[in-house]
């Protein structure tokens, strides 16, 4: 089980804030991406600007996201 | 360092300069207070939605004080962060230095800042319009 | 911009945030406190006794102000200096800067302080021990 | 009449805050420090770091301060 998060215009084009994935294997997150672009072929002009987080760590292109990890989807950030 | 950061839905209300200025080491306190503009992308709004992946926004804004600390070492620093819908002229910002000497009080501040706007998970969700304020929140401005 | 200059003899109260930033054009307040330390040339003090040539610090203080006005743009800024007897612990002195956004506000805040320390015709007259506090000032701290 | 204010430092070596001085004739700081070092010789260590102000602005050394003038000897400031 993998938990994905969306945040701002993620949400938005999802249309909710979380996914409970019942995923058995690791990823990587370009094949995350691409199985978010399946499920909401809309959420593709949002990737090259949003960042991964696992598990609150922002991750590079590089790190296995594991069963049991919660990723959060970072849009460009506007706090303050 | 001190470090205390906090988000919050209610109106922000700076705490009163602590104790760690009675102590006599502090040559500096500075704030920063930033505040909800009446206009956005142009066109004049009445209040912003403010959203946060809350323990990652809280753990990232330690991280960036701590790290800034290193370089500008500071007695303590608090942050508040108000999320939630924020109406004009309220803060939705606070972050207070309590320092030896004004330089790195200054420092701290503005490299904090400038680091929130790149890495801290908060958003601008939304502008709300006159017609969109939950009365709650334009009874009590 | 709006510039308020004064020198006191008591304890500042630095003024709530105003009108100014009700009106939904500033997004930055920044405020910086000078506070007396606890020691002076390596010696533990009880408090600084400063002095002012009044109507010319008055006016130097608003020069430098309209001045860096002029290239950072601030909606109002406000500037408190205690002068006479200062407690440790206690604010020498107090600016307030409100803005359209932080950097000018950061700007004017650590600039003036720069130039206050050149310019301005105030000076930290004496160092006074613990035997030395008048009485008035100890009960008030 | 010209009116000379002493502060910090320079109050200390000349044991007042002001000094009325009956001058009829304008004269150049120089002469003005000339014939302060006279009355106090202990002045003089303070004449390099020192600056004049005429009238509550800052002068050079070749304004010439006038009879009416009121004249102030700006030690090293150190507020804030």
């Amino acid at each position: 089980m993998m938990r994905i998060l969306f945040f701002a215009q993620l949400k938005d084009v999802t249309g909710r804030a979380e996914l409970e994935w019942p995923e058995a294997a690791a990823m990587s997150p370009a094949q995350l991406w691409d199985r978010l672009e399946q499920l909401w072929p809309a959420i593709s002009v949002h990737r090259p600007a949003t960042r991964l987080a696992r598990n609150g760590e922002y991750v590079g292109g590089d790190t296995l996201l594991e069963p049991g990890d919660e990723v959060a989807l970072i849009p460009p950030v506007s706090g303050g | 360092m001190e470090i205390e950061v906090q988000l919050t839905t209610e109106p922000i209300e700076p705490p009163p300069m602590g104790a760690v200025l009675r102590g006599g080491s502090c040559g500096a306190w500075a704030e920063f207070t930033g505040v909800v503009r009446g206009e956005e992308d142009g066109r004049p709004i009445a209040a912003l939605e403010y959203e946060a992946y809350e323990p990652m926004a809280l753990r990232v804004m330690r991280d960036i004080l701590a790290r800034l600390g290193e370089r500008h070492p500071c007695h303590a620093v608090r942050v508040i962060h108000r999320v939630g819908i924020i109406p004009v002229g309220e803060a939705a910002i606070w972050i207070g230095v309590a320092a030896g000497h004004r330089q790195e009080a200054f420092a701290m501040l503005s490299e904090f800042m400038d680091e929130l706007k790149k890495d801290v998970p908060i958003w601008k969700r939304r502008a709300l319009g006159p017609e969109e304020m939950p009365l709650r929140q334009s009874a009590g401005a």
